[in-house]
């Protein structure tokens, strides 16, 4: 390490979990962590007076890394044509834009002040591949959930109505795939679309003739159970159909007892009940969230450009894919998920996506910094380096009006968003991206800069605006090592950690049940399945029993 | 005009994108033109250690000679002037051409004119495989422009192609006009494999039968196609062309696909 | 001349004698051969186990010849050194060479079976 | 001593339940694998490579120095194979592609490279291979022949076993090949369907264009149309199809054009029925060594970084391509073996060239190149991990100490040298 | 030309602003190019109750042609660019449409245009088919004889119409003769035609009529046997009065073409005199003085 101790001379610190609003004061760095006092003589002092000093910020939901991702690049060469970026200062070289190379992808988030990103859609199966790619991935921490929302295994335990074997099984997935969180994705959906039947709902019976909120019940036992440090991450059904927000109202209603997060809700609160009647319906769904502060969201913020879209929602992707036209990929994992892909371009001709751009600004500004996170869903809305445009039309009421003139003119008539003034404070806005998505993720050691808290600190210099000074760090500071230094990335040498769970539930815990499903119908031996150590070249383990 | 001599033969790939009439207008002077970069292999060098470089750009005028059969990307996204070569030329040339002209006496390798959205290439000699070809994933080839072919071109010819004409004197590879969107090829020659697969709309004007056309695209009859007349009228008397006289007030026969898609592109062959 | 089409392809004894070493007479064995219909060797009067004498616009090799079970008019070689003296390096602008659906002749050969030295002296011998 | 569950490092197969009986510190006994498996468990000390430099035996250290200096001196090196390495060696492959300027490209270009540029064009419907075991009750083989190329496939994953949707195994399932000529893999098909060389193409043309409605008749491709016709019918008779492709699409006339009309064809019968595309990969990390170019270059193989960023150009950077031209003026050959696989023209140019060969066995490649450095076998003496023709990455495992180096830490010890770093050996 | 200075009446035609329009319209042979040009210029004598006024220019060569092969060029003069657009819609696709053979072109370059061929495509039902050429877009509309070709924009610019002249004279057959001249010479002259039957007109007619329905009458004070109601200003022995009106693009050509018409109809023995039609200055823009037409010649 360059240097184990930090001085942040002279900033004006924000950290809203401490509930420090912009005083000025030191910040201490020892050992990659913050600490409450340091001597002056051994460490380097860094002068950010005049600055702001925040906790680096926290994505909740990005996906980075893993097959689909990647099956994603091998679509896109095109994509990659238009945003190449030079190897220099040692960094190595790759391509932006829609799917951006590993190390692009790092070198962007660090840029932006992200010091942990999670990946939020990985099939156990192929969790390796998410891990590799997240070590080609430096500096960040990272994380992935683990797809569990279409597991036949799981399926099969919850017929037979064995719900201890299923909560294990569930428990040691997690841990075998060297994941953080449980992501459900259209529970039974996935699996339905490998019968060839597009499949909606929580309450109708799946192809094994459970019903889908059964399964999220048990998932949402596990988290309860073992005491997940993030709830169960769940991208209900019926996305980004018009009539959307019904599903997120049952969703609600559904599980408003449990901790969980709703993943990009903006595709889940559209109303209408065709394309030529779509409009948002965001009050609606707001309204029924307001009285439950164990649910958080994400944004999934639209941005108007050309992207790719990615999700195992494979039924979904495959009707996009008849709604768009163009190339489709389909990835069906055994047993346990799928994935698809479309790509796609958001226009602001297009009344359809000018209500979607609405929807997502209106649920963040109604709901407030604490309860929905920043996201494009990267890259299904757009890709994350847009997000200063995103901070741009959430700080901005005018910045807002202007776009609203600029977007399909009957979309004025489909949304909400021109009728709220709120615009969010450089204070709410640094909540928004670290403190609170840090909180969702039960992250105790990210998202502030209290003692104890790891030295991951974002500092910007003051521009005009609250967006234009979040667009880029002057420094950024990571484990206590100085990765960005005047605007400019100077040390992306190391990996970053893996964040996973250790749900205590080993091989042994499983059923003999579980291991013959396992030998019977897996194309890949038990022993051969369970991610090895190796993967977790740095990690953190969060160990939950 | 401004004259330029390769040196010496090179023989690994010599990256020179900065010869357009574009660049060396932004330049102005012999002595800056000769300073602008290109790569040879992994090196940045200076494009006068390559050539000699002569005369002025005011005129926009600029000719190449030697053997420039590893020089790349010469006339990338050039939007006036001219660009004549005398010479084999390597890969990429007239890359997103805007306009102007590229005249090339001599071969022309790979990627003729990707992404080339106006102006005109002449080439008196053969081209490569993927002339004005849609890259890899991209949804469009060429958006415009008139490509002049007096010898054969390879495989993948004006693939996806959105609107423009290209024109072929002798033979085209397999798959000639795959993916066409609209636009016209004209192929004076023998016709490869699987012309005018997935083609959506758009003409591919053949003088021979091809040896085979594909199932999915149906015999639509015959007929004259009065604007056969119009286009060899317009083109040869705009440019150093020569369509064969048979082709004039010619019957065609006339086959409509692919049905794969739209079913809205034709493939006519002359009849004699 | 009679025009064979030449296809290339894995063969088991090929991936098995792989291991043995490229410069074994195992791979030689199973690999510097060629497949043909039963008639056409007649047709030809190629005795099984011989040496032929095969041609294509690209190269030439002496490989053995041995029946198979293979429409009339096929060749079918394993891939290795021996087939790609005769395939082609054009990719038609896709990385890929023409491997297989090659224009082949051939004829009786009095030579044996060249070896991978003979093979690397023909590559070398003809300028390009 | 028994070791179980080895993960056999030669096909795409990537076959994990392999039993390995090592006694002495070799390998004595082999089961489970196929025959081909079996001989590159049991022959891997067989004719291995050397150090050498010009052929004259040399130390591991001499001969990386020697692989360094060509590599700092060159302009534009062309780095070559892959396929047969783990994704660490991969991985720092393309690391000193990135620092030299190299153009990189791995074997998949002669293999199922078509296939990628299909993918570009198109997108592709696919499924992991225990789907295929527990979903598919139409497989078709069309240009691949599994039983001589991927011997276990029928019986580990796509015809034989019992799977949780396919109960009855083999006779759960109808299988198809599709072939220029009969294979041992046609000889257990349901229905073989013989296609003229050179025109599959026509043939998925005139399928997709029944499968639109379109009335064909007489035949195409040499297959007549009723026989295509019933072909159609099965495949929409079809709960879940998978089609499987092989070098017969990829290599034949058509190529990519070939690959794009099958993807297109499941990608339209997924209106009717689930139908997905699995390509029969060769080498065991062919599917890898495409991983790992795409996250860290955005492409899949024939990458060029000669201006300091990736650049993707089958047809320019591709292996074949850069030799037949001879844009290249040396070229690093990691685990393969381009002097055996290669056309004639690229071969002759490629002789002409200061190769360095980092390869465990010995090769044509390594008989006539400058530079000869020998590693560890991955798979057996070193792990690492490896991609299985449908993406699913497994760690393949270390059963043996080698004298020498891993592909991987030999790269670094390059790419140190390179950036003046020194590193322990 | 001074020395029949005096048979030229003092006095000026009265022109007024129209849109114009050239269409060339060309077909396998100089013939059915004609058909189709007479056709489309058929019952096109007069704004008044045809919407437009119309005429032949000139035959084209097959090197004069877009597309090589023998041709007609027409202009087609209406008061408003809406009433040209109207009537260029019918006449293509009535007239030149129908044709045999036909394809019809742009023959003006105008910044100005008016887009035909997107309302006329309809016509092959789907099947038509868009070309783009050095920017410009034709159509190709399938018909059973083959198909029709057409551009899709046609130039307009503003124009000259109305130019005249009266020929005044002592027979029938002397100012026919007159106005044949008159017409032969100046359809010489590019940019200009004239929309009557063989160019002439014997019905000349003033501005209003006694009949409010009616917007215009017949030229009372031209008309020799209505002299005993008349301001009597017709010269004596005038038995017959025939006019030639012009349209063209420029006042230039308007008014080269009258000058060649009378200097060839004033030499015609029995004509007495040229006058012109006006209304006093109030209709027309344009006053062209006859006896100024030869100034600077």
């Amino acid at each position: 390490m360059p240097n184990d101790s930090l001085i942040i001379k002279g900033g004006i610190v924000y950290d809203p979990l401490n509930g420090v609003k912009g005083s000025i004061k030191d910040i201490y760095v020892k050992d990659g962590k913050i600490v409450e006092d340091l001597s002056e003589e051994a460490a380097e002092v860094i002068d950010v007076t005049g600055m702001i000093v925040a906790p680096a910020n926290v994505d909740i939901h990005s996906h980075i890394a893993g097959p689909k991702v990647n099956s994603a690049r091998l679509m896109r060469p095109e994509d990659h044509l238009r945003d190449p970026l030079r190897r220099k200062n040692g960094l190595r070289s790759g391509c932006g834009f829609s799917v951006p190379t590993t190390f692009v992808t790092a070198y962007r988030y660090l840029l932006l002040g992200y010091g942990t990103v999670m990946d939020p859609a990985v099939p156990p199966l192929k969790a390796r591949h998410a891990l590799e790619e997240l070590e080609d991935t430096p500096v960040l921490d990272k994380g992935i959930y683990i797809l569990m929302g279409n597991n036949n295994i799981l399926y099969y335990l919850l017929k037979k109505g064995d719900k201890k074997s299923a909560k294990l099984f569930a428990a040691w997935l997690l841990k075998s795939a060297g994941g953080y969180a449980i992501k459900v994705v259209n529970p039974g959906g996935t699996e339905s679309f490998k019968w060839g039947k597009i499949f909606n709902s929580l309450s109708d019976d799946t192809i094994w003739g459970i019903k889908p909120k059964v399964v999220v019940d048990i998932l949402n036992e596990v988290a309860c159970e073992f005491k997940l440090p993030h709830p169960v991450h769940l991208h209900t059904y019926n996305i980004g159909i018009p009539g959307s927000y019904k599903a997120a109202l049952d969703t609600i209603n559904a599980f408003k007892d449990n901790r969980l997060h709703l993943a990009h809700l903006q595709y889940f609160c559209y109303g209408g009940d065709s394309w030529a009647t779509f409009r948002s319906e965001s009050v609606k769904v707001v309204e029924a969230l307001s009285n439950y502060e164990n649910i958080t969201a994400d944004m999934g913020q639209v941005i108007f450009v050309d992207t790719t879209t990615m999700t195992a929602d494979t039924p979904w992707e495959f009707t996009l894919h008849k709604l768009a036209g163009g190339r489709w990929s389909n990835s069906d994992v055994e047993l346990e998920t799928g994935s698809g892909i479309v790509p796609y371009r958001y226009r602001m001709d297009n009344l359809v996506n000018s209500v979607q751009w609405a929807v997502g600004l209106e649920i963040a500004l109604l709901l407030g910094p604490w309860r929905v996170f920043l996201t494009t869903d990267h890259p299904n809305g757009g890709p994350f380096y847009f997000y200063p445009e995103v901070i741009k039309w959430l700080t901005s009421a005018d910045a807002r009006k202007e776009m609203i003139e600029k977007i399909h003119p009957k979309a004025k008539k489909r949304i909400y968003l021109h009728n709220i003034d709120r615009e969010f404070s450089l204070y709410e806005m640094i909540t928004m991206l670290s403190a609170a998505p840090a909180k969702a993720l039960g992250l105790k050691e990210k998202g502030h800069l209290g003692a104890g808290a790891d030295a991951d600190i974002a500092i910007y210099k003051p521009k005009g605006s609250v967006a234009e000074t979040l667009s880029r760090v002057e420094y950024l500071i990571k484990d206590g090592r100085v990765v960005v230094r005047h605007g400019e990335i100077v040390d992306a040498s190391y990996i970053g950690r893996i964040i996973r769970v250790d749900t205590g539930v080993d091989d042994s815990a499983l059923s003999n049940e579980v291991r013959e499903l396992f030998d019977k119908f897996y194309s890949v031996t038990f022993s051969n399945y369970k991610v090895e150590d190796v993967y977790f070249k740095r990690e953190v383990v969060k160990r939950v029993v | 005009m401004i004259v330029l001599q390769l040196k010496e033969r090179v023989f690994l790939p010599l990256e020179a994108e900065v010869i357009s009439v574009d660049k060396f207008a932004e330049a102005g002077s012999v002595d800056r033109i000769s300073k602008l970069s290109v790569f040879y292999g992994r090196d940045k060098m200076e494009l006068g250690e390559f050539f000699k470089i002569e005369g002025s750009i005011e005129d926009g005028r600029i000719l190449i000679e030697g053997d420039l059969s590893k020089v790349k990307r010469i006339g990338k996204d050039m939007s006036w002037g001219v660009l004549e070569i005398h010479g084999d030329v390597g890969m990429h040339l007239a890359e997103g051409l805007r306009g102007g002209k590229v005249i090339v006496k001599g071969n022309v390798s790979d990627w003729l004119a990707m992404g080339m959205s106006g102006g005109l290439i002449y080439v008196d000699g053969n081209v490569g495989n993927l002339a004005c070809a849609s890259y890899w994933g991209e949804k469009r080839g060429i958006t415009g422009g008139v490509v002049l072919i007096n010898g054969s071109v390879g495989d993948d010819l004006g693939r996806r192609m959105r609107r423009g004409t290209i024109v072929v004197m002798k033979d085209a590879g397999d798959f000639a006009g795959a993916g066409v969107i609209a636009g016209t090829l004209f192929i004076m020659g023998k016709v490869g494999k699987a012309p005018g697969a997935e083609m959506k709309r758009g003409t591919i004007v053949l003088l021979e039968e091809p040896s085979s056309i594909l199932p999915s695209f149906r015999y639509s009859g015959e007929f004259r196609p009065y604007f056969v007349d119009f286009y060899i009228s317009y083109l040869e008397r705009n440019f150093p062309i020569k369509f064969p006289d048979k082709l004039r007030g010619s019957y065609f026969r006339r086959y409509m696909g692919d049905f794969l898609q739209l079913g809205k592109g034709e493939i006519l062959v002359c009849l004699d | 001349m009679r025009e064979f089409c030449l296809i290339t392809g894995r063969t088991i004894k090929q991936g098995i004698t792989l291991h043995d070493g490229k410069t074994t007479e195992v791979y030689r064995n199973e690999v510097g051969i060629v497949y043909l219909n039963g008639e056409d060797m007649e047709e030809l009067g190629i005795i099984e186990g011989s040496s032929v004498l095969l041609k294509t616009d690209y190269g030439q090799v002496v490989v053995r010849a041995v029946k198979g079970d293979l429409p009339k008019g096929m060749a079918f070689m394993p891939y290795g050194p021996w087939a790609n003296m005769l395939t082609s390096a054009n990719t038609h602008g896709t990385g890929m060479p023409d491997l297989k659906g090659i224009k082949l002749y051939i004829y009786p050969a009095c030579e044996e079976v060249w070896d991978w030295k003979r093979v690397l002296e023909e590559v070398k011998s003809v300028e390009g | 001593m028994k070791v179980e569950n080895v993960v056999c490092p030669f096909c795409g197969c990537l076959c994990d339940d392999v039993i390995v009986y090592v006694e002495d510190g070799a390998i004595k006994g082999v089961e489970k694998a196929c025959s081909i498996g079996r001989s590159l468990f049991l022959k891997h000390r067989e004719d291995l490579s050397l150090p050498s430099i010009d052929g004259r035996e040399t130390s591991i250290d001499e001969a990386i120095n020697e692989a360094v200096n060509i590599l700092r001196d060159k302009k534009h090196v062309l780095i070559y194979g892959l396929s047969s390495t783990s994704i660490e060696a991969q991985r720092k492959a393309l690391e000193l592609a990135d620092l030299i300027g190299a153009s990189i490209d791995q074997t998949t270009s002669i293999c199922h490279g078509p296939t990628s540029l299909a993918i570009h064009q198109t997108g592709i419907p696919t499924c992991t291979l225990g789907e295929v075991k527990n979903r598919a009750d139409v497989v078709v083989f069309w240009g691949s022949n599994p039983l001589e190329a991927h011997q276990r496939h029928y019986e580990r994953y796509s015809l034989i076993p019992k799977g949780m949707f396919v109960t009855e195994g083999r006779r759960g399932r109808k299988l198809v090949v599709v072939d220029v000529r009969p294979t041992p893999s046609s000889r257990a098909a349901d229905i073989f369907i013989q296609v003229r060389p050179g025109e599959d193409y026509e043939v998925l043309n005139a399928l997709r264009y029944m499968l639109k409605g379109g009335k064909l008749d007489g035949e195409v491709g040499g297959v007549k149309v009723e026989t295509l016709k019933s072909l159609l019918d099965i495949m929409l008779s079809a709960k879940y199809g998978v089609i499987f492709i092989g070098m017969g699409l990829t290599m034949t006339r058509g190529k990519y054009h070939n690959v794009e009309a099958a993807l297109s064809l499941a990608i339209e019968l997924n209106s009717h029925t689930r139908w997905s595309v699995v390509a029969m990969r060769g080498h065991y990390n062919v599917s890898g060594a495409g991983m790992v170019l795409l996250w860290q270059t955005g492409f899949p193989m024939a990458v060029n970084f000669s201006l300091g960023y990736p650049r993707y150009s089958p047809g320019e950077y591709s292996a074949v391509d850069l030799l037949r031209r001879k844009e290249v003026d040396a070229v690093l050959v990691i685990a393969s073996d381009p002097v055996a696989n290669f056309p004639r023209e690229a071969v002759r140019n490629l002789l002409s060239l200061p190769i360095i060969a980092i390869d465990p066995k010995r090769s044509l490649t390594t008989m006539v190149a400058k530079v000869v450095i020998p590693t560890a076998k991955v798979g057996i003496e070193t792990e690492g991990t490896a991609y299985r023709m449908d993406g699913v990455p497994i760690r393949v495992k270390k059963i043996l100490n080698s004298i020498y180096p891993s592909d991987e830490e030999v790269l670094d010890r390059i790419i140190a040298k390179i950036k003046g770093e020194e590193r322990n050996a | 030309m001074s020395f029949k200075m005096d048979k030229i009446k003092d006095t000026f035609a009265e022109a007024f602003k129209m849109y114009g329009a050239r269409i060339i319209i060309t077909a396998v042979s100089e013939k059915w190019a004609l058909e189709s040009a007479r056709s489309f210029t058929g019952f096109a004598t007069s704004v008044i109750a045809c919407g437009c006024e119309a005429g032949i220019e000139r035959t084209l060569s097959p090197e004069e042609t877009p597309d090589g092969r023998p041709g007609v060029s027409v202009l087609i003069f209406a008061m408003s660019r809406k009433g040209l657009e109207d009537q260029l819609l019918r006449r293509i696709g009535q007239c030149v449409l129908t044709c045999p053979t036909t394809a019809c072109f742009n023959g003006l370059e105008s910044e100005e245009v008016l887009s035909i061929g997107k309302s006329i495509r309809f016509f092959g039902d789907g099947y038509q088919m868009s070309k783009l050429l050095d920017g410009k877009r034709y159509w190709r509309i399938p018909v059973m004889e083959g198909e029709f070709l057409m551009e899709e924009s046609y130039g307009v610019k503003k124009a000259i119409g109305g130019g005249n002249i009266l020929i005044l004279g002592e027979s029938v057959d002397a100012v026919l003769r007159a106005a044949e001249k008159a017409v032969e010479a100046s359809r010489k002259v590019k940019d200009v035609i004239l929309p009557f039957p063989g160019g002439i007109v014997r019905s000349g007619s003033k501005v209003g009529s006694k009949y409010k329905f009616l917007k215009a009458s017949t030229n009372t004070d031209f008309v020799p046997q209505l002299r005993a109601h008349t301001s009597g200003d017709l010269p004596k022995g005038v038995k017959s009065v025939l006019e030639i009106v012009f349209d063209g693009f420029s006042l230039e050509a308007v008014k080269e073409a009258m000058r060649l018409a009378i200097e060839a109809a004033v030499e015609v023995e029995g004509v007495i005199q040229i006058s012109a039609g006006n209304y006093g200055g109030n209709l027309g823009q344009y006053n062209i003085y006859l006896r100024e037409l030869w100034e600077g010649s």
